[in-house]
């Protein structure tokens, strides 16, 4: 197997994850039309209730459940008091309440778990690697994978073919539709944005085993998932699979390339893509 | 018109305000170089402050003038034997020419997306920055920055090499510029960038160019932004890649939006609460960053303008008891 | 010098297979009052949007004053002599009624509003100009008032005195009297007439009982195209017009 | 009455004025510590080692040592306009720490200009090349011997180990391990397979590590530190990596790095370290006691690096009987203390303090003794370059 085959393979593993961090993200905006700046500080949460849990019952899978969870309920919580108070704001006030929330999520953590960074151990059952000639893959990462591309059908079906999804999707195409919901818009975006910051939190505990657990990754993985977002179009489900596949792509197989560039590309193909496709490649005008 | 015309005057109660606390900040803190810290910031909130308090427009790209501004005037002093005035004006272009580089690109998207754009080049000019290390000194930084003494006409007006001598030349600095802020707020120029805050489409449709004066709101506060740059390499002797981190960018935003947008008093007050907050607390509480989220959310939910602007509404609440008391007191008179 | 102050050829719009706009040939006679009217999707403000600046036609010319201005931007127009008005009220909420008159009146300034080293108060001649509308929209004593403070038929007479501050030729008036209370139409309908002797006015309409009474002439539109042009009378006796209308409300 | 009052008042003054004359001879030391912000995680404990060595100390020049902590916020600059304030109202000459070798070099800088003495436990050779001077001075090994310890070591353990991946990040630190690691290489004939650059915010290895896979290499050297090495280390192993050849992680933070990895991790692999808590030298016993006292724990790399930059600062102060700051320099210059390490020397030539560099190899979960007990000290030595080659040209 050639080196770039499966650079290209790793790529794709990584472009899953990255769709999976960034897939909240783009919910929320297209629903909501609310920029939320504390994506990344949810997905730090994810992480270190991750690790919690796998500390105190050894439970990885248990994990997997209960803190997404826990991370929505407190998603579900804070718009209730904090951010719903913001959605009449211009995107300047939804970008700064955002910013302050991450903030306290980041400095909470670091009192609570403290400054050195964590460990979260690969569950018994997916450690290991499957060997492709020359090359060996991560039983966990492809695990990783496969979850994903479960929970994106899942999200998919959910979009699609349920009475929240239409909903949901009424919305982002065309906000005075989901007006005429009166007072259940209140109820729908509570819980748009549950699962947007749920999803963010997910990412956090897959990605815990790979990445491990540090105070300071929030800005570095909102960093990414707005990368993410914005090529694959603000508000679109498929342009956050694409563009986290594109992303994760290039990545890797600029570490075979030009390594010092990747983040140059990457931050770089962005300002390409809204200059001359503000929407994304598969957003709405 | 009255107002208007008292507002265009150079000396009014809002220059004197400033003259003021720039006057009594050496005095009441603890060191003339954390009053130094203060102004330069006060300057980059003020240059943010043309673009996010009166044009409506939130850029992330404040740090890409600030940090080029303290690279340049670092580099003209070190290799092209530049003087401080010289230095100063080489960082005031090139942070001008910067802003107009990112505000070409960037006003031709509104909105998150144009953030997003700001955003993005903060990031790559970040990167070039790292690398091209020979110049910047990379992550190390870029070291024995030189603060050279202020001359006029060949004469050495002050070496600067006292704190309180440094601070003296930048408080007149701060004051030079912010009184150029505030012909530029009152001008027919500024006054059309409220109109495009307020209502683009309408302000293009009464005749304005709008993309011209989003340009030149970027280049002036480019401009100023690059002179703070460069002040701050001056006072640290050093010039260091955080300069140019998306975090400077967010840090003068925030120092801008909790002071008050759309005052350029407001900034001076921002820089100075968030300058000082960190000086006082960070030793104390080393958490103290969560009093800054909380503020930051206050500002949103209870204070959308800012310090300043609960400034303001408390000197109006007692302006109004007082003249109700006088009201009351010539009634009470009428009826003796 | 030509009768018509402006002149379209063969202006369409197509969004795809959809033609917005068909083939139009509009021509606004100098000192009237021209309404445009027709049903519901008639194209009437595709029409207005072509004319403005705010959409470009994908085929045809603009020619006003004898200019082509079919690919000049929107707020070029201003200094060109044309000015608009919007029929969702487009004010500058914030500011004070007068302070929403003189940059207006500064917009006709365009790129000489770029000045930002003298002060404004050296542009007396924009506060002189919105002092003269205030006074020709009769709102002088609310000048100091937030726009956003004023109600609603206020706001649209100030919408249109905003359109008056560039001393157009042509006044294109997008429905002025949309949202409007009964009782405020009739200072609406005399500002319009007024301003008719000053200006050439050009006016798109939902309200008869307006449009039939200052028009000196209306064209009717009709699935993107010009159904029949005429003074008031011919246009009040056709059938087709009737019939336009009515299958709208039939469908 | 009244006369008398005053005359009262006058003593008071002019007594505390004599005090507060005879106070200039009061010793503060100054941790440039980064407190809060993204370096938290290394200034708190380097905070607890520098108050732990002042409380130690008792009097100095006949009264307490005092000790002032200066946040950095992580930001460098926020670090040097802090010193500077210290300096100029508090005539601050002693300052100890600072992580980030920007901050150290420009705090360096300062306090040159202000004739104190400046310890730092930074990584950046530059500290005592070509940006020294006569204040700072520095406690950590630098790139050169970091290298020599543990890569040479391991290849005279294992002459089979012939083929070597290098990971590096590019910046100047990087490339001094880097040029270092090659200089090994040529010299004891080992194939240098290949080397990735990444950058300096890169937390994804996968990549990298597959182009390590490709090379088949006997080792694989890990050049970038702090969380990056402990990205790159955690996914190799997650990767495999560790059954197919053995890794090498040439700097590592010590003791609060391995307990971010934990064993699972850290098992079989091999550390870089400047200071390991099991060191057995007479004083690291006494520190590790002072220390399981104090903070009820074990003394970690900045901890101990802190305490010790404090603690030969007063020592220096006490030799040169006076807070002149050139004579306090010129008083560390030469001086051979036992420091943590065991006999430590501060070289007059460039102020870098030579003292030995630990290779560890991480244990078993199974085979530790205590909850801090990670590794094993398989080789530890002292490798300066020599005095002829030196950077430093400091008048």
């Amino acid at each position: 197997m050639s080196l770039y085959l499966f650079q290209a393979l790793n790529g794709i593993g990584l472009g899953m994850i990255y769709f999976l961090i960034s897939v909240g993200l783009t919910i929320i905006f297209g629903l909501l039309n609310f920029v939320n700046f504390a994506h990344g500080a949810y997905y730090l949460l994810g992480s270190y209730l991750c690790f919690t849990l796998v500390s105190l019952t050894g439970n990885f899978w248990l994990a997997l459940v209960v803190a997404p969870v826990a991370v929505a309920m407190l998603a579900w919580v804070t718009e209730k008091t904090l951010i719903r108070r913001a959605y009449h704001l211009p995107h300047t006030f939804h970008i700064l309440i955002t910013l302050g929330i991450a903030l306290i999520i980041q400095e909470l953590s670091i009192a609570v778990w403290g400054p050195i960074g964590k460990t979260v151990a690969v569950p018994e059952a997916l450690s290991g690697v499957f060997r492709m000639g020359d090359f060996f893959y991560p039983k966990y990462r492809l695990f990783v994978i496969l979850f994903t591309a479960v929970i994106a059908v899942g999200l998919w079906l959910l979009l699609e073919r349920t009475r929240f999804g239409a909903l949901v999707r009424a919305g982002s195409e065309d906000a005075e539709t989901v007006s005429l919901l009166g007072t259940h818009i209140h109820k729908l975006f509570a819980l748009t944005f549950a699962l947007g910051v749920g999803l963010a939190g997910l990412a956090g505990v897959l990605a815990a085993p790979i990445r491990g657990v540090h105070p300071f990754i929030g800005p570095e993985v909102l960093g990414l998932a707005f990368v993410v977002v914005v090529i694959g179009g603000m508000g679109s489900f498929s342009g956050a699979l694409v563009g986290g596949l594109l992303v994760g792509l290039v990545q890797s197989m600029m570490t075979t390339i030009w390594p010092q560039g990747a983040s140059l590309m990457i931050y770089g193909a962005m300002a390409v893509v809204i200059l001359l496709r503000p929407y994304g490649l598969f957003g709405r005008a | 018109m009255n107002t208007s015309k008292k507002q265009a005057s150079i000396f009014s109660g809002v220059t004197l305000a400033a003259l003021a606390a720039v006057v009594l900040m050496p005095l009441l803190l603890p060191s003339a170089t954390l009053a130094t810290e203060i102004l330069i910031f006060a300057l980059a909130a003020l240059g943010c402050n043309l673009l996010l308090g009166y044009t409506g427009l939130l850029s992330f790209g404040q740090a890409i003038f600030f940090g080029g501004g303290a690279y340049v005037a670092s580099l003209t002093m070190i290799h092209l034997g530049f003087g401080l005035l010289g230095a100063l004006f080489a960082a005031m272009i090139a942070g001008a020419a910067l802003a107009a580089l990112v505000g070409l690109l960037a006003i031709r998207r509104t909105g998150i997306y144009f953030v997003m754009l700001t955003l993005a080049f903060t990031q790559m000019a970040y990167f070039l920055a790292y690398t091209l290390s020979d110049w910047t000194g990379g992550d190390n930084g870029l070291l024995d920055v030189p603060r050279p003494p202020l001359t006029l006409f060949g004469f050495e007006i002050s070496d600067l090499t006292s704190s309180y001598a440094f601070y003296t030349f930048v408080a007149v600095m701060f004051m030079l510029i912010f009184v150029f802020a505030r012909r530029v707020i009152h001008s027919p120029f500024g006054t059309t960038l409220v109109a495009i805050r307020e209502n683009e489409g309408r302000a293009s449709a009464v005749g304005f160019s709008t993309n011209h004066f989003k340009l030149l709101a970027f280049v002036i506060s480019g401009g100023i932004t690059g002179i703070a740059g460069a002040l701050y390499a001056m006072l640290l002797n050093f010039a260091p890649l955080s300069n140019i981190e998306l975090l400077m960018s967010e840090n003068i935003l925030i120092m801008t939006i909790i002071g008050g947008t759309g005052s350029l008093l407001g900034s001076l007050l921002g820089a100075g609460s968030i300058v000082m907050l960190g000086d006082l607390l960070s030793s104390v509480w080393p958490r103290w960053m969560i009093i800054l989220g909380i503020a930051l959310i206050a500002v949103v939910l209870f204070m959308p303008s800012g310090l300043w602007g609960g400034v303001e509404s408390l000197i109006k609440r007692w302006k109004e008891r007082r003249s109700g008391a006088s009201e009351k007191a010539a009634k009470e008179a009428e009826a003796k | 010098m030509s009768d018509y102050i402006l002149e379209t050829e063969q202006l369409g719009l197509r969004y795809g297979a959809f033609a917005a706009l068909g083939s139009v040939d509009l021509k606004i006679r100098r000192g009237t009052i021209h309404t445009v009217i027709g049903p519901n999707g008639a194209g009437k403000t595709t029409l207005f949007h072509c004319l403005t600046g705010e959409r470009r036609p994908s085929s045809g010319k603009i020619r006003f004053d004898g200019k082509d201005l079919t690919r000049q931007p929107a707020h070029k127009r201003v200094s060109s002599g044309m000015s608009r008005s919007f029929q969702i009220t487009s004010l500058f909420q914030n500011l004070s009624v007068r302070e929403n008159l003189r940059l207006a009146a500064q917009g006709r300034d365009g790129l000489g509003a770029l000045a930002f080293w003298y002060s404004d108060t050296h542009r007396s001649k924009h506060l002189e100009k919105a002092d003269e509308v205030l006074d020709r929209i009769k709102l002088t004593h609310l000048a100091n008032t937030d726009a956003g403070d004023l109600s609603h038929g206020q706001q649209r007479v100030l919408e249109v005195g905003m359109s008056l501050c560039s001393d157009p030729e042509l006044l294109l008036l997008d429905e002025p009297t949309s949202g409007m209370g009964v009782d405020d139409i009739p200072v609406m309908t005399k500002l319009i007439s007024e301003l008719g002797k000053d200006h050439t006015v050009m006016l798109i309409e939902h309200n008869m009982k307006l449009v039939m009474s200052i028009s000196d002439r209306i064209t009717v539109m009709h699935q993107g195209n010009i159904l029949i042009e005429g003074e008031p009378e011919e246009v009040r006796g056709d059938e087709r017009v009737k019939k336009a209308y009515l299958g709208e409300s039939g469908s | 009455m009244q006369v008398t009052t005053w005359k009262k008042l006058l003593s008071v003054a002019v007594l505390s004025a004599t005090t507060a004359v005879c106070s200039a001879e009061e010793v503060t030391i100054y941790g440039v510590k980064s407190l809060s912000g993204s370096f938290a995680s290394y200034g708190k404990f380097a905070d607890m080692g520098s108050k732990l060595a002042v409380e130690e100390y008792g009097d100095l020049l006949g009264s307490p040592v005092k000790y002032e902590a200066i946040d950095t916020e992580g930001n460098a600059g926020k670090a040097v306009r802090k010193v500077q304030e210290a300096i100029s109202q508090d005539g601050a000459l002693f300052f100890n720490g600072a992580t980030l070798s920007s901050t150290a070099l420009a705090i360096g800088k300062e306090v040159d200009k202000a004739g104190g003495v400046f310890m730092t436990p930074a990584g950046a050779d530059e500290l005592t090349g070509t940006d020294c001077n006569m204040a700072t001075f520095r406690w950590s090994v630098p790139t050169y011997g970091a290298i020599h310890e543990t890569v040479e070591p391991l290849i005279k353990a294992h002459p089979e180990w012939k083929r070597w991946y290098t990971i590096t990040p590019q910046y100047v630190f990087g490339e001094a391990l880097l040029s270092n690691a090659e200089a090994v290489f040529e010299a004891e004939g080992i194939e240098h397979v290949g080397n990735s650059y990444h950058s300096l915010q890169e937390q994804e290895f996968s990549g990298y590590l597959t182009n390590a896979m490709a090379a088949k290499p006997d080792v694989l050297l890990l050049l970038n530190f702090g969380g990056q090495s402990s990205n790159a280390l955690r996914q190799a192993v997650n990767f495999g990596l560790k059954n197919e050849m053995k890794i090498l992680v040439a700097w590592s933070s010590g003791l609060d790095q391995l307990q971010e990895l934990g064993p699972d991790v850290a098992e079989g692999v091999y550390f870089g370290a400047q200071y390991w808590h099991t060191v057995e030298t007479p004083m690291n016993n006494e520190l590790v006691k002072s220390v399981r006292e104090a903070y009820d724990m074990a003394p970690n790399y900045p901890m101990a690096a802190d305490y010790i930059g404090t603690k030969v600062i007063l020592d220096a102060i006490a030799k040169a009987g006076s807070t002149d700051g050139a004579a306090v320099a010129k008083a560390l210059e030469g001086t051979v203390y036992q420091g943590p390490t065991g006999e430590e020397t501060v070289r007059a030539a460039d102020h870098q303090v030579l003292k030995d560099y630990y290779l560890l190899e991480g244990k078993a979960a199974s085979e530790m003794q205590d909850e801090d007990d990670f590794a094993e000290i398989i080789s530890s030595g002292e490798s300066f370059p020599d005095e002829s080659s030196l950077d430093c040209t400091r008048s």
